[in-house]
């Protein structure tokens, strides 16, 4: 018994011994691995959610009319083979109507041209599926009209005027174009229902195919060798699910060439032989600690003490601003990568004035003050914050924690690290049960949607947390993001903005934690490396690098 | 001189088997070093029947085992005394040896071949997940591996390897990949013909001790046989290779009433038959008195007397021989009045000094507490009768 | 011996003190016995070091306010390597301070394990005792649902539960408890049956005790060592499937708890900052062991399967 | 027969165990309220939250969503898995095959090893090796295996880079049919040699560690058994044939202590099925238990609720079919003397 085993364990250890692994060399060569975070849902783009998993996957095997550049938010042509300005005349004078010149001799990966149909056909799909999880409004908040002028002639007729179609709908992931003919001939457009074959392949006609969907492991494309563009260097796989410092691991190892990561890694990163670390530029995802202007009577956890108006209160508000600190987040979990951003307007938007006031540095004496002001600083209080039990989100909560209850001991934070599920349905909620959260903002290109969604009174979110409850001038923001929305003047839209930034400072709906900064690593062997916020994360278009 | 004092080298008189010189057999506990058998000499006659006789715990099993060093070591230690024997069916004639200088493969080699023992409760002393066959076919492997292949028809016609590993395999000796070899062709045809011949030597060996229908018994487990039955396997094991001597301990006592007789029978007539030697261990003095010749009393890890059996049981001399025969329900005295000896057993951990019956003698002396009783011939008449005790010390 | 067991039976239903000696003497031998294994003496040792550490967490370190079981945080000095000043093994990706972690901890542990085995040893020896000594439908019943609960994977039912009540260090409590006491029932109700089935107790029926005076007397303080034997090892596994769950995600944000700094800390590794999770790591394996080490041992002396026969 | 009836009784039980525990998950799922968070995610309004209550019946009572559940359950459908995004069903098969692939190769690691341990420190009962193989024994069940297995990944993955992580080298598992859902056996069958060394490669760092706690668990048995065993008359009678040690142990001793040994294999295997959870996540196996992990940490309660009742149901049978091999071999207890 005894012999069998050692021969067979020698036989074994013999065999593994002779593949060592030579760090010196390019491993898997002609792939490019990259290890990501969440596994896709959904890689039908009328279905995918905004920052979903699933987009990495659409951004590389659809194609858009238009695309970011690698650098920066300026557009290049896509599918479309311009650039639509009012000067070139492809944007009429209204500012109404759209026209794109689709790209001959482009092709599907079944085969079929592209043609203005196929990409009338997207657009409308959408719409017409109206999936809850997916980005339908994106497209039908904004475009009243598609058209097929000619085979290679589409035209898009909005609404109304805005400054950010181009920006915001047409380089989006839910206006990919998708083949028609694949969508009709697999289950075709029911509304309200997903789509399930799209959900589970991609018929595009972007610079990869979609080879291998292993759920759990790993999706594997494979270079489209009949790209109308510059063909993809390298077969890309995306390793799905990995924990983050199995990530970093396997970068360090040189089994992957690309990772995700965020700025708590960093430290495990630098210096680390072989690998380059790029930083610079910053994510358009504000990370924020919302206030509830608008909680139902009785919801809250029971160690709760703040009464139901107690953020209708701006002094409250800006106490909170004021004893937040900002430094410890900054240079605790983000390690120095990131800025100080306490605006709903991220670095890098239009719009963003760098002269508005800002809170930034944790001001206690203030606080204080306000506080007593509002008359809470000698009975304190106790109000819980629910976020998800991810890294930044948490360590977001236990700053606020840290930070108010420095301020005051009678001042409780209790923190709810919940499940990403349990956070989504209690955040899902009309009004929601909670009185603070913390998360982040879906990236953006143009100021309105951000202005739109988060600030507005009577917007996305500033219906359901009950923000006219307590701006000191609801109508006048109103106004003023309503206005800047249309405004085709870009200096007048840029004063709007600052205007509001001022206002938001003495009145603000949000903390503000940080603007988290840009972290990617990747093997020094990969070639080209481009990276674009504006792109979905992990903001990588893998037919760009080589290696 | 007497016999037991004669063999301080390696002899041994003509007419004895074995000699047990001053053996000190201790066991380690957490109270202290446990004599349980502390200075025993005897010796057994080459082919009769030895008794040792006791209570249970006075260290007769203990002394069996030691023969065959079988004692569990820690927590059995050796104190002292030897035990010569002479072993007779070995290539060059006769030779003595002492069992216990002897090394572990050494005493493997006599241990059922030349000793064999029978055991107290055949339902344990059988392994229950091997076949009746599988248990005896060992003796055979281990110590016959040559009649083994004569009839398998194998004798003298392997030869260089295979026949090594057709021995290695026959005494379990081959290793995992060997035996796993055996199973398939080509060496599984010898398997067959080694197995057929195991069968016919392990059907011979249950034959002898009157087995019905053997064939069909060695392919059972145990758990499938009656008690009587399992001890006549016992004993066939025991006696296949022939030994010189056979440790019987208490074989009987498990047993229903009405097989005890019956095996005890086939005992006494195997031993006649093959001229075996057999030390009998039992504490049921009238049971050895019946099939012994002669008889050691034991008590409290020392012999207290020995002699012929007619001797100690018509003149016992120890007021602790003469107890258990008082004990005896015999014609001499009434019907359920049988006198017990009072007390119990003395503890046996680092004892003191001084005859250990004392506290349960009748007739105990002022220096019996002080003084340890040798064991001497009661009469320069009849040297073979011995007994320890200070009534008889001159 | 047996005749000494037997004896300390009628003596008990007897109201004698000498039942007391005797089950003293008894004890002090079961104790010679276990201190008498050197690996044993190994556990119990470890053990007294933890408890003491536990114990005297605030004198150890100064106890972090508002609340002791929150790491301190020091946010700007996030990722220190061990014998920085201030934090002799280091700070975590938060700039908690390792050391009042790990010391801390201990107190978590204890706190988590204490509680865990209180309630479900009582829970348990409750509902054992209750299927024991009524028996028959009730019986039936109990057991199927202890047949039930012991057919999910410890582990897995505990992640199950602390993952459906949301991540808490008191769901985790919970889980465990909903999870552990069925040990005790089974191990507390084959008790009962055996010892009712034993000689003394029927005399002690004989001499007119009541059902509730045997139980008290007799069949309660004879069911203790195979149930002390358990919670002894539970001590240690209920730390370690504690940390297991804090680990995969499921305690308090920011607890000085083993598992949530082994989680905090595992990313670092790779980084080279090895000490945020190996220390805590440390600890959780050297409680449980400890515990095992300690309840193998009791196990060994109290469990007659593997006494010497000769 | 004995066994027969014994058997009989314990299948009977069986079912009323399985519904039990199916009343059991059920009951814990909605104790945490609806099921419905996996579907959303932090943009949805309410109105789209309620259509999506609407998909998946979750609109309705409790009782007929418990109702819809069994009922999709006999039909095979255990619902839509938000972390795998798929439904349960098409999930779960190569899941189950991965999980238990790896829980079976860790059993071979445990077995193998605590029954080689068991047996020489049973052997050498007190002795300094006895001490030494229980701390190490103890060790393996004391041992956070979430710890133990971040060391072993380090050491080497990262340093010495022996093992890979994950199940295998995409490109040689995209090379082979997968009939199974065993790598090891797909590569056999397939005759790929290269792929069953990837296989087997990918396997030894999780099985080791997975392995090593349960090891604990059959070592102390095999060990306790092994000493009672040795102190039975018919290992003294082996001995006084002349048996050499060696075959008194293993052909006479040890194989009866691997009887009372199979009763704890239930046992481990439990344990080995809980630690996939773990292994999985930390050595990236795409099994049931990583799954089980993300649907913890997100909250996908038809995931959990299948896990949970499918472990348990698993662990059944293999405690039945544990017990049936113990009644069948134990001749000593069912038909004994």
């Amino acid at each position: 018994m005894r012999n069998i085993l050692i021969v067979a364990y020698s036989i074994l250890l013999g065999l593994f011994l002779t593949v060592g692994v030579n760090a010196q060399t390019i491993k898997n060569p002609g792939v490019l691995v990259h290890a990501a975070d969440d596994e896709a849902t959904t890689l039908d783009p009328a279905q995918v959610e905004a920052g979903e998993g699933g987009e990495t996957v659409i951004l590389q095997v659809y194609d858009r009319l238009l695309e970011f550049g690698p650098s920066g938010p300026e557009l290049i042509p896509g599918l479309a083979t311009t650039v639509p300005s009012v000067e070139n005349g492809m944007i009429s004078d209204d500012g109404m109507t759209y026209t794109f010149k689709i790209r001959k001799g482009a092709v599907f990966h079944d085969g079929t041209d592209v043609t203005a149909e196929d990409v009338k056909f997207s657009w409308d799909r959408i719409v017409e599926m109206d999936l809850p999880e997916g980005q339908a409004g994106v497209i039908s908040d904004i475009v009243s009209e598609t058209k097929v002028v000619d085979d290679y002639t589409f035209q898009v007729i909005l609404l109304e005027p805005s400054a950010s179609f181009l920006n915001s709908t047409v380089v989006s992931m839910a206006a990919s174009i998708v083949s028609k003919d694949a969508v009709m001939a697999n289950g075709g457009v029911v509304e309200g229902e997903p789509n399930e074959y799209m959900a589970q392949n991609a018929v595009g006609s972007g610079p990869y195919k979609l080879k291998a969907w292993n759920r759990g492991e790993n999706i594997l494309l494979d270079i489209n060798e009949n790209y109308w563009g510059n063909k993809a260097k390298l077969a890309a796989r995306i390793e799905i699910g990995a924990e983050p410092d199995v990530r970093v691991l396997g970068l360090r190892a040189g089994n992957y060439d690309t990772i995700e990561t965020d700025p708590s890694f960093v430290a495990d990163i630098e210096g680390a032989d072989g690998v380059t670390l790029h930083t610079g530029g910053l994510l358009l995802e504000p990370i924020h600690v919302g206030f509830n202007l608008n909680i139902p009577n009785g919801a809250l956890p029971k160690e709760d003490t703040i009464p139901t108006d107690f953020f209708h209160d701006p002094r409250i508000r800006q106490a909170f601003n004021y004893a937040f600190d900002y430094e410890a987040f900054l240079m605790g979990p983000l390690a120095g990568f990131g800025e100080f951003n306490p605006h709903y307007l991220p670095i890098g938007i239009f719009g963003h004035d760098p002269d508005a006031p800002r809170y930034g540095a944790q001001d206690k004496a203030k606080a204080e003050a306000l506080f007593r002001e509002a008359g809470y600083w000698d009975n304190g209080f106790s109000v819980s914050v629910i976020t998800e039990e991810a890294n930044l989100f948490a360590d977001a909560a236990l700053v606020l924690k840290d930070s108010i209850e420095g301020l005051n001991p009678n001042f409780r934070i209790n923190v709810l690290a919940v499940a990403e599920a349990v956070f989504d349905e209690a955040h899902a909620q009309n009004p929601v049960e909670y009185a603070m959260w913390v998360k982040n903002a879906d990236p953006f290109a143009d100021p309105h949607p951000y202005m739109s969604a988060y600030q507005h009174p009577d917007g996305e979110w500033g219906e359901v947390h009950g923000f006219a409850n307590g701006y000191r001038n609801p109508e006048k923001i109103a106004e003023l993001i309503d206005g800047a929305s249309t405004e085709l003047d870009v200096k007048k839209r840029a004063a709007m903005y600052s205007e509001l930034q001022k206002m938001l400072f003495d009145d603000p709906m949000w903390l503000i934690t940080a603007q988290e900064g840009v972290t990617m690593a990747y093997r020094e062997w990969v070639t080209g490396f481009v990276h674009n916020p504006l792109w979905p994360r992990p903001s990588l278009r893998f037919s760009y690098l080589g290696k | 001189m007497s016999p037991d004092n004669l063999d301080i080298q390696n002899s041994l008189d003509k007419d004895l088997i074995a000699s047990v010189t001053d053996l000190k057999v201790y066991f380690e506990s957490k109270q202290g070093m446990v004599h349980s058998v502390d200075g025993v000499s005897f010796d057994i006659v080459d082919g009769e029947m030895m008794g040792l006789v006791g209570e249970t715990g006075c260290g007769k099993s203990v002394t069996a085992r030691t023969f065959m060093q079988l004692v569990q070591s820690p927590p059995g230690v050796l104190a002292g005394g030897n035990i010569k024997f002479r072993s007779k069916n070995i290539k060059n004639g006769s030779q003595v040896i002492d069992l216990l200088d002897l090394s572990e493969n050494q005493i493997r080699e006599l241990r059922g071949e030349r000793i064999a023992m029978i055991f107290q409760d055949p339902g344990k002393a059988l392994n229950p997940g091997l076949t009746i066959r599988t248990q005896v076919a060992e003796v055979f492997q281990e110590h016959r591996e040559n009649d083994v292949l004569e009839k398998a028809g194998l004798k003298n016609k392997l030869s260089g390897v295979t026949e090594y590993f057709v021995k290695k395999y026959i005494k379990q000796e081959a290793g995992f990949l060997v035996t796993t070899l055996f199973k398939i062709p080509p060496l599984s045809t010898y398997k067959k013909k080694i197995d057929s011949g195991i069968n016919r030597l392990v059907a011979e060996a249950l034959e002898e001790t009157q087995i019905p229908n053997p064939t069909k018994v060695m392919e059972r487990y145990p758990h499938e046989l009656s008690g009587g039955m399992k001890q006549r396997v016992m004993i066939a094991q025991a006696i296949a290779c022939n030994p010189d001597l056979l440790i019987a301990d208490e074989p009987t006592t498990a047993l229903d009433v009405t097989v005890q007789a019956r095996v005890l029978d086939l005992i006494k007539e195997l031993q006649k038959r093959h001229k075996t030697s057999v030390l009998y261990i039992s504490h049921d003095l009238s049971l050895v008195r019946r099939i012994c010749d002669r008889i050691a009393v034991m008590y409290a890890g020392q012999i207290v007397e020995t002699g012929d059996a007619e001797t100690i049981f018509n003149q016992p001399k120890h007021p602790y021989t003469q107890g258990l025969i008082n004990a005896l329900p015999s014609m001499s005295h009434e019907r359920g009045k049988l006198e017990a000896i009072e007390g119990i057993v003395p503890e046996l951990i680092e004892p003191e000094p001084g005859c250990r019956f004392v506290s349960r003698c009748m007739r105990r002396k002022a220096n019996c507490e002080e003084i340890d009783p040798k064991l001497k011939p009661i009469s320069e008449v009849n040297k073979s009768h011995k007994v320890a005790c200070l009534l008889y010390e001159a | 011996m047996k005749k000494n067991a037997q004896n300390a039976g009628i003596d008990e239903v007897n109201f004698n003190d000498s039942a007391f000696k005797v089950r003293l003497k008894r004890n002090l031998e079961i104790l010679s016995n276990v201190l008498a294994n050197p690996t044993t003496v190994l556990g119990l040792i470890i053990v007294i070091l933890m408890l003491a550490m536990a114990i005297f967490a605030p004198v150890i370190t100064e106890p972090n306010t508002p609340d002791p079981y929150q790491m301190p945080r020091d946010w700007k000095a996030a990722r220190s390597a061990p014998l920085t000043p201030g934090h002799i093994l280091g700070t975590t990706n938060r700039g908690g301070d390792v050391f009042y972690g790990v010391v801390w901890g201990a107190r978590t542990s204890l706190k988590l394990s204490i509680l865990v085995v209180t309630l479900t040893v009582v829970l348990g020896v409750i509902i054992g005792s209750v299927a024991g000594i009524v028996g028959g439908k009730v019986d039936e019943i109990l057991m199927r649902i202890v047949d039930v609960f012991l057919s999910i994977p410890e582990l897995i039912f505990a992640l199950a539960i602390a993952a459906i009540l949301g991540p808490s260090f008191t769901n985790i409590i919970l889980a465990l408890v909903i999870v552990f006491w069925v040990k005790y029932a089974r191990i507390m109700r084959a008790q009962v049956i055996r010892i009712k089935q034993r000689e003394y107790v029927d005399a002690a029926k004989i001499m007119g005790a009541s059902k509730l005076q045997i139980y008290l007397k007799d069949i309660l303080p004879n069911s203790f060592s195979p149930v002390m034997v358990q919670a002894t090892l539970d001590m240690g596994n209920i730390v370690l499937v504690g940390a297991t769950l804090s680990f995969i995600g499921l305690s308090e944000a920011g607890i000085a708890e083993w598992g949530v700094l082994v989680s905090e800390g595992q990313a670092g590794i790779s980084a080279g900052r090895w000490w945020a999770s190996t220390f805590p790591g440390l600890m959780v394996f050297l409680w449980a062991l400890a515990f095992n080490l300690v309840g193998d041992g009791l196990r060994d002396v109290l469990d007659p399967r593997t006494e010497t026969k000769r | 027969m004995q066994i027969r009836d014994y058997i009989i009784r314990r299948l009977m039980i069986l079912p009323i165990l399985i519904i039990g525990t199916s009343i059991i998950v059920f009951a814990l799922t909605r104790i945490g309220g609806s099921p419905i968070g996996i579907y959303l995610s932090h943009e949805m309004s309410p109105a789209e939250v309620q259509e999506m209550k609407e998909r998946f019946h979750l609109d309705k009572p409790v009782p007929v969503q418990y109702f819809y559940w069994i009922k999709g359950v006999s039909q095979g459908d255990l619902g839509w898995s938000g972390v795998a995004s798929a439904p349960v069903v098409d999930v779960f098969p190569k899941k189950f095959a991965a999980t238990m692939e790896l829980a079976i190769a860790a059993g071979i690691v445990a077995v193998s090893l605590g029954i080689a341990m068991g047996t020489f420190a049973g052997a050498r009962r007190n002795k300094i090796s006895d001490h030494i193989i229980r701390v190490v024994s103890v060790s393996g069940a004391s041992m956070p295996l979430f710890w133990f297995a971040i060391l072993l990944l380090i050491i080497f993955w990262v340093w010495l880079g022996w093992f890979p992580i994950g199940r295998s080298d995409p490109n040689l598992f995209e090379a082979i049919p997968h009939p199974t859902g065993f790598y090891t056996i797909d590569a056999l069958l397939a005759g790929n040699f290269s792929a069953f060394r990837d296989a087997i490669w990918h396997l030894i760092l999780p099985a080791v560690a997975l392995g090593y706690g349960a090891t604990a668990i059959i070592a102390r048995m095999m060990r306790s058994s092994l000493i009672e065993e040795l102190q039975e008359d018919y290992v003294d009678a082996a001995k006084a044939k002349g048996l050499a040690e060696r075959v008194v142990l293993k052909k006479h001793a040890r194989r009866n202590a691997l009887v009372p040994t199979v009763t704890v294999i239930g046992l481990t295997f439990g344990f080995l099925l809980q630690g996939t959870v773990v292994a999985e996540i930390i050595f990236r196996w795409p099994g049931l238990g990583r799954w089980m992990a993300s649907a913890v940490l997100r909250g996908d309660q038809a995931t959990i609720m299948t896990y949970v009742m499918f472990t348990s149901i698993l662990f059944l049978f293999v405690n039945l079919v544990v017990d049936i091999i113990y009644a069948y071999l134990d001749r000593r207890v069912v038909l004994g003397d």
